[in-house]
């Protein structure tokens, strides 16, 4: 029993403990006592990842626990990236649900059952090695998640509805999953991942294409990928935000580990040329989804809901790396596949680290004020210093600007994407150009979208009472934010630390050495040119900053600042309603893209009564509706209900028909019989 | 010492660039001007006044304006202007340095946010906007100077052009500079993007973010932006003429390289200057269409890096 | 020298002749005088007309808006001693009486020479 | 004339090809968009007179003065006669497809034109079929002004356009169709633009204006 091991069904354990205690303890220690379970297996979950990510490899098997398959476990390297992360998550929010939950009424025996259970579900997933035990973790994430996403459904209407399009598109995923798994394992001796890498030689292009594609429309939806992404915006913004964080960090990540494990582990598509279709698709959605997302959220004003979009955007730019892995492997330049995975995973990482901060963050605004919509927040800075320093951090982190994390990732992937263009023929020459250009467009997107979140949102004057009076959040809350933001900087600063290890799962999964070396603390690319020192770059800035701030010091004379009013242009004092809201600052990007985006807007006047040249009121009016979701989702969903009008006319309510009904399908079946016989 | 030099010379020179571009337009326009000191009296005197702390503002406020001189400053000291051997060379990548500079642009957009006018709201706005479309532009021109060489290190590719000099004359470079320049025109807040004389805040992008500055913050403010015009032109004259920048430390090499600096700059903004009395600001709504230019433009480049020879 | 321009109530006669003064003809901006959009940046007031009791208020509010050491100049008559103005309804005074005055330029309006010299004693050039 | 330095030549008389044919789209002024087309017929004309030096032969240099004379000369000079005669018309205002959308088609179709182009490069790869793709982008971004204008001198342009790509793949594929050939060409585009001319006084002797979806009233 290795210490991949050990830690991995400690952390299992102990979740099921704090599950349990969740159920039984009474109500006053019931979220502090769940929250550090949490914590506990997550922080174990962590230990088991590294580990793992290190090279031990651990498995597990227990054929009895269930019928047919049995419980097949097993650690690997890829895996463990994908546990680390959960675990990781899972550490600061736990500590922040602490107090979260508690405030917020999340302390009912139900939620506090569920939520270890689905951190557990999340980190059984990415070691789960048979079809039969995967399917069962997903499920059961599923399950769990939705049951936390309804968690508030009493307090707001909303809330049911998210849950109901959360419920319908994920087990619609799971079934295509299923399918998926299902004509794979076909083709294989028994339903272990060993036995399907066996297999996977053996398949017709047509049926591995088929494999792909059917569990990449499940793990797709579960990243929440353009034009799978409907319930993500509707779930995130209504789930408790902890839950969110645990969503948006950590669950949609999963669905990338499915799209990696079966790609290129599993299906092996990195090694037959015929694959090479695969990974266009998959980088050609990976831009969409990470433009689309970030343009919704940088024309959004609901807080919660912009960070699901960019979520989105996020895995979009995960898969635009494992897209372009996918290609240069399939056309034979290895070094530059793990680059490229190395971006993504190290990308990944990032996001879950940032997400969380976020996530958290917005959730102790929503708990001070109780508002969501940007225009209605502001002036946090003075009420909550702690959560506004937690939003800026994760804010810088998110618009991929040095010092941020996302920076060092986004870096990496533009590398491989440059140094890809010679690499593999025409395909690569027209979309290498194509997919830097979106990365760029979603990078540029990205800046003005927490230049908004963060300025609009935090700083400037309180647009509502609720934000003019919002009052910090518990320790607890703060100190999870801590954890994340601990993260955050240190993936900023010293990504020289994990990167190697992550560099070389991702230079395995593709069957390539390490992509980049280390030295001192430099990133240095091995096979193309490339060098980036993200270290050198902070202590730069800050020493430019102190020298800027000698100077000052140095050549002003006058040192004492004077107070003063702002600069109002000489009329009275300037009130909230004159600051720009969210609204406001997104307009013009929301008129260059109108093409794209299609706001609908009307202003109506109504005038004096004395006078029409009198303007006593102006009313203005914006709404962003989704535009895939309206030409994809509604026709599907008219269809249905039409279905389901059509099918009601068979059920009259009379016994007799339902009768008759049987009867008729028994007579239909013997005749079928006897005509067949 | 490399560092140093390029830090001294970009730091005491561009005033005076911003002061020579001031001095022939007024010459242009049949004025006689103010003499091209005049940027440097006015930072000397605007250190002198009393600084002045608004109500209502926070620390985002206060630091921005030297998180915008410490980006260039650190841009100023990496990117290979006078020599090619930089300490700095893992910082001297051209994404870092686009990112770096985007950096103080944000900080200032944040600062115009933070202090609560509808003005710096405005600024900010415009802005954002700004830079979400140029992102890509930049990027892809990047991309289209890095294909030839393989690397997007400055030091690379400025060597790289040096030991062949073909390489400036080919369609790539061209439509690349084209591209670059464009954005160059939007990243520092020239005609006909931004107009940086306005005195009229409906018009106005940058100038409206820093409408509540004064004293030494606003010496700052217009330090740093004099410097990032600066840098931009240095990074334009070098990226495509680099010829004079030393490669080795002999003090000769280097002095010849300062100068070779000094005029290649000079002169790009002369012709900038030149070309802003000829033009005239454009619509904010009309910028998008400039940029998807530029875009396109850099998008070609790409295009002939590879399928052009 | 950077200078902002307040009419606090004039006829527009003297703020013809500042346009002229900052113009190609005269330009006062050779001795390093500019006129600004926001009295933050601004060194000193270049104060025109008689100041409204509308105009009191924000007039003062300008004077406090800008960092110190500053200046005031008073442009025209009006600005002076009201000018023509004194003593008509809605007038709350002359310049002096809402702000202290530096520099007082005479004329109704005063010639450009005369206020690109007020300028020149500003800027010492 | 250096193998070297013949391929650089030529690789920048096609980029001026290509950013003309894009300054075209980009422009609202008729006025600026003619003196552009003139611009690339001096294009077109320099990359046929390299041709002309490195084959050395004197039939295409012959060509290469006749498209000088006709691209660069007669042909912006008849567009300009007729812009003068179009009165206030004098800015393609609100084209089908904006600027901004046009410009990116634009670049999509010059990777396509990269794409379909590439056999015909990987027949032999020399300079000349290597700036194939760019006469191809050429002729599709002027097929592409020709559908979205909505002034007819623009989709004049537009044609001219199409035509200057065609000519230039002609050139660099076969390097020499002879001289016969280009004169009916230019012969035949000359008739074309003087026809359309005629049209076009017609139809605004007939409705005053030329914007081209008036002519659906025609229809019904």
């Amino acid at each position: 029993m290795n210490l991949v091991l050990g830690a991995l069904l400690t952390a299992l354990a102990v979740g099921a403990l704090s599950a349990v205690a969740g159920l039984f303890l009474p109500r006053d220690v019931r979220p502090a006592v769940v929250g550090v379970g949490v914590a506990v297996s997550g922080a174990s979950a962590v230990v088991a990842g590294a580990a793992a990510m290190t090279g031990q490899a651990a498995a597990l098997v227990l054929p009895d626990l269930l019928p047919l398959a049995g419980v097949l476990v097993t650690v690997d390297a890829l895996g463990g990236v994908f546990l680390a992360v959960t675990g990781g998550v899972a550490v600061a929010v736990g500590i922040y649900g602490i107090g979260y939950c508690r405030q917020h009424g999340l302390d009912a025996r139900g939620v506090q059952a569920v939520l270890p259970l689905f951190v557990a579900a999340m980190m059984l997933v990415p070691v789960a090695a048979s079809v039969g035990t995967f399917l069962l973790c997903w499920e059961l994430m599923a399950l769990t998640s939705l049951l936390l996403v309804i968690a508030e459904h009493r307090s707001r209407p909303a809330v049911a509805q998210a849950g109901r399009w959360y419920a319908v598109m994920t087990h619609l995923g799971m079934v295509a999953i299923l399918i998926g798994l299902l004509v794979f394992a076909a083709h294989a001796v028994d339903g272990s991942f060993a036995a399907l890498r066996l297999a996977a030689p053996g398949l017709s292009p047509a049926v591995a294409g088929l494999v792909f594609v059917a569990t990449g429309i499940g793990f797709g939806s579960k990243a929440g990928i353009v034009p799978l992404h409907a319930w993500l915006p509707r779930a995130h913004p209504e789930a408790p935000s902890n839950v969110s964080a645990l969503m948006s960090a950590a669950m949609v990540n999963l669905g990338v580990y499915g799209i990696v494990r079966v790609g290129f582990d599993l299906l092996g598509g990195a090694r037959d040329g015929a694959a090479g279709w695969w990974w266009l698709l998959v980088l050609g959605l990976g831009a969409v989804s990470a433009i689309y997302g970030i343009l919704q959220a940088a024309i959004g004003t609901n807080l919660k809901r912009l960070l699901g979009y960019s979520t989105t955007e996020n895995m979009g730019l995960v898969l635009v790396g494992v897209g372009a892995a996918g290609m240069f492997a399939t056309s034979g330049d290895v070094t530059l596949a793990g680059l490229a995975m190395a971006a993504a995973l190290l990308h990944l990482v990032n996001h879950a680290a940032f997400k969380t901060l976020l996530f958290q963050s917005a959730g102790s605004v929503l708990a001070a004020t109780g508002r969501r919509d940007l225009d209605d927040l502001g002036g946090l800075r003075a009420g909550m210093p702690g959560t506004t320093a937690a939003f800026g951090l994760g804010a810088l982190a998110a618009s991929a600007l040095p010092p941020g994390a996302a920076f060092v990732s986004e870096w990496l992937l533009l590398q491989a994407l440059i140094h890809g263009l010679p690499a593999a023929g025409v395909s690569a020459a027209i979309v290498m150009p194509l997919a830097v250009a979106a990365v760029a467009l979603t990078a540029g997107l990205a800046v003005a979208t927490f230049v908004k979140a963060f300025g609009i949102g935090f700083l400037a004057r309180p647009r509502s009472p609720q934000a003019e009076h919002a009052t910090e959040s518990p320790a607890s809350m703060l100190a999870g934010m801590g954890i994340a933001a601990a993260a955050c900087i240190g993936l900023a600063v010293l990504p020289t630390l994990v990167l190697p290890t992550i560099g070389a799962v991702a230079g395995a999964s593709v069957g390539a050495t390490d992509p980049v070396q280390i030295d001192g603390m430099t990133i240095r690319l091995v096979g193309v040119a490339g060098a980036l020192s993200p270290l050198m770059l902070t202590i730069a800035l800050v020493v430019g900053l102190v020298a800027a701030l000698a100077g000052v010091r140095v050549l002003a004379t006058r040192r004492a600042a004077r107070a003063a009013r702002l600069w109002d242009c000489g009329a009275g004092p300037l009130s909230a309603r004159m600051e720009y809201t969210a609204t406001s600052f997104a307009e013009p990007l929301q008129r260059v893209f109108d093409d794209v985006v299609r706001a609908e807007q009307d202003v109506d006047v109504t005038h004096h009564d004395e006078s029409r040249y009198l303007v006593q009121l102006v009313e203005y009016r914006r709404r962003v509706p989704d535009r895939i979701e309206r030409k994809l989702y509604e026709p599907v969903l008219a269809v249905m209900a039409a279905w389901g009008r059509a099918g009601r006319r068979l059920a009259p309510g009379s016994v007799h028909r339902y009768l008759g009904y049987g009867f008729y399908a028994l007579c239909g079946l013997l005749i079928v019989l006897v005509v067949t016989r | 010492m490399g560092i140093l030099l390029q830090l001294l010379i970009v730091v005491g020179l561009s005033p005076l660039l911003t002061g020579m571009m001031r001095q022939i337009r007024a010459r242009l326009e049949g004025r006689a001007g103010a003499g091209i000191g005049q940027p440097w009296r006015d930072l000397r005197k605007l250190m002198r006044k009393r600084p002045i702390a608004p109500h209502g503002t926070t620390e985002v406020f206060r630091i921005a304006p030297l998180v915008l001189v410490a980006t260039c400053l650190v841009v100023a000291a990496a990117a290979p202007f006078v020599t090619t051997a930089s300490v700095l060379d893992p910082v001297a990548d051209l994404f870092a340095v686009v990112a770096l500079l985007t950096l103080g642009t944000v900080a200032l957009a944040l600062a115009g946010i933070d202090t609560g006018t509808a003005f710096g709201g405005m600024g900010a706005s415009r802005e954002a906007t700004i830079i979400a479309l140029v992102e890509p532009t930049l990027l892809v021109a990047i991309f289209a100077l890095s294909v030839p060489v393989g690397s997007t290190n400055l030091g690379a590719i400025v060597t790289s052009t040096l030991n062949d000099p073909a390489q400036v004359f080919s369609p790539v470079s061209l439509l690349a500079a084209v591209a670059l320049i464009v954005v160059i025109v939007a990243e520092t807040g020239r005609l006909p993007v931004d107009n940086p004389s306005t005195h009229l805040e409906l018009t106005m992008v940058h100038e409206a973010m820093v409408l509540e500055y004064s004293g030494p913050d606003l010496a700052m403010v217009e330090l740093a932006s004099s410097m990032r015009l600066t840098v931009f032109l240095g990074l334009l004259a070098n990226l495509f003429l680099p010829w004079g920048i030393a490669t080795t430390g002999q003090p000769l090499l280097v002095a010849a390289a300062v100068l070779a600096f000094v005029v290649k700059v000079a002169l790009l903004g002369a012709c900038l200057a030149v070309g802003e009395v000829f033009l005239a600001k454009l619509r904010l709504f009309r910028v998008p269409e400039l940029l998807a230019g530029s875009f396109v433009l850099g998008l070609l480049a790409v295009g002939a890096s590879f399928f052009l020879a | 020298m950077q200078i902002r321009h307040v009419d606090a109530g004039s006829c527009n006669g003297c703020e013809v002749e500042i346009g002229a003064a900052f113009g190609p003809v005269y330009d006062a901006e050779r001795y390093g005088a500019r006129l600004v959009a926001s009295p933050r940046h601004a060194d000193a007031l270049l104060v025109t007309g008689v100041v409204t009791r509308n105009m009191a208020a924000p007039l003062r509010r300008t004077f406090e808006a800008v960092p110190d050491p500053k200046l005031v100049v008073a442009v025209g008559d009006c600005a002076r001693n009201c000018g023509v103005f004194a003593g008509a309804y809605g007038v709350a005074g002359a310049v002096r009486d809402v702000v202290p005055v530096d520099l007082e330029v005479p004329g109704c309006p005063p010639r450009p020479e005369a206020i690109v010299d007020a300028v020149r004693k500003l800027t010492g050039r | 004339m250096s193998e070297a330095l013949y391929g650089q030549l030529l690789n920048i008389a096609a980029g001026a090809l290509l950013l003309t044919a894009v300054l075209i789209l980009w422009r609202r002024e008729l006025a600026s968009i003619i003196d552009v087309f003139a611009l690339q017929g001096l294009a077109l004309a320099t990359l046929v007179g390299l041709i002309a030096l490195q084959e050395g032969s004197a039939e295409l240099a012959v060509v290469a003065v006749g498209v000088l004379v006709l691209r660069a000369g007669v042909l912006p000079w008849l567009l300009r006669r007729a812009l003068a005669g179009a009165g206030q018309t004098r800015r393609e205002t609100r084209p089908l497809v904006n600027v901004v959308s046009s410009l990116l088609a634009a670049a999509a179709l010059t990777l396509l034109a990269y794409a379909v182009s590439q056999p015909l490069v990987a027949l032999d790869p020399s300079p000349a079929t290597h700036a194939i793709p760019v006469g191809m982008a050429v002729v599709l971004i002027g097929f592409f002004v020709l559908v979205t204008r909505r002034l007819a001198l623009s989709q004049l342009v537009g044609f001219l356009l199409m035509d200057n790509g065609i000519t230039a793949v002609g050139f660099l594929t076969t390097a020499g169709i002879g001289v016969i050939v280009e004169l009916g060409i230019s012969l035949d585009v000359l008739l074309v633009v003087l026809v359309l001319q005629i049209l076009k006084t017609r139809i605004r002797e007939a409705f005053g204006d030329t914007d081209i979806d008036d002519l659906r009233e025609l229809h019904d």
